[in-house]
């Protein structure tokens, strides 16, 4: 099989496009975590776990990073439509 | 296209860096919702940053015209 | 396998990241030996770390699948 | 067209290089957006637009950091030549 | 030669595993560099050479970073074996 | 040759990590010049990190031929 037609391959395709997903959702995991490690556990003290006090920060964390992501790129969107 | 592809990266990379940017400076403890204050202050934030862009754009590009007449 | 490949690099990416992040929490001055209070505050920081992962996969899988299923 | 034939095509090549130089251009515009938005608009308050003082840092944040570039890269390049 | 029989010729494959490799460790003294400048030289005042306390502090730095590593490395292998 | 063109590619890098380390260290309001206090410091600040890169280098050296020397 030559490059080209391997390049052209249907399922080859889905697969890639799929890896590349996977790697850009574990990309972004790491790089929440770090985000909302230094938001949510500076105080942690010495605990040998995560407090239900922690875990709740993490999840608002992770939820609202994503609000706050989806809050710039409408109004980026608005603005270039508006040309300004 | 090639250059539609790289317009597409730089925008998702302006896009990424205002997030982390703005998120940092406006969400100090992340709660149920975003409160209206986190909002306007991630709106002004962001508006702020994309004016930064242009001027520092602007001052790059000038300072490189500026070192090529030089030479 | 690339999958294979791609976990041993995110291995490596977050024992990387951990490195960083405990390092620099917890060895202030850096001296002949890591002390035990040092260890300790290595070992508790990175099991920590290491939950935080898994709580942030967990939150952010949630929040794709529920945008999925309002479109 | 082989892949290596191709690759040694002159118009492609150009066309390559000036990418490439827009790519380093585009990463230099967001690596000082980066660096002098924090230099110039920490004590920003909520005003909506950039002040005029803003904006002449953000100018002189550029210039500087290329003339401290500048500096550094002319020094080093005399270290290397004195073989320290 | 075809890229096929080129990418299998074990010559060039030692080459670039070298190159790889050296490739990382220069990468690594970059990241180490940037850590431990930043713990060792903070208030370093205007000396116009290292100091033998710095010095002493750098080399630490980088002895300790690494045993950090290996600590975080045996510890998470541990947790995957355990199934944790 | 791919061995100069790495030694570039790092001497790059290196500019551009001390030009940044230096730069925020250095200049804490830019103005319309580099004043002279700001060159000196933005000198002694790069000599100091190249000094530092050394160390660090020879270190790293060392303990990963002890490494192999163990096993």
């Amino acid at each position: 099989m030559s490059l080209g037609s391997l390049a052209s391959d249907p399922e080859l395709q889905k697969f890639v496009a799929t890896k590349e997903l996977e790697n850009q959702i574990t990309a972004q995991v790491h790089h929440l975590t770090n985000i909302c490690f230094d938001k949510c556990l500076e105080s942690s003290g010495s605990a040998s776990d995560l407090s239900a006090r922690q875990t709740v920060c993490l999840q608002n964390c992770v939820e609202r990073f994503l609000d706050c992501s989806v809050l710039i790129t409408n109004r980026t969107v608005q603005r270039i439509q508006q040309g300004r | 296209t090639v250059q539609q592809q790289l317009a597409i990266q730089h925008a998702q990379e302006l896009l990424q860096k205002l997030s982390d940017k703005c998120f940092k400076a406006c969400v100090q403890k992340p709660g149920s919702t975003l409160s209206s204050s986190e909002q306007k202050c991630i709106s002004q934030c962001s508006d702020r940053y994309m004016e930064a862009w242009n001027v520092v754009s602007r001052s790059y590009a000038d300072r490189i015209k500026r070192e090529q007449n030089r030479h």
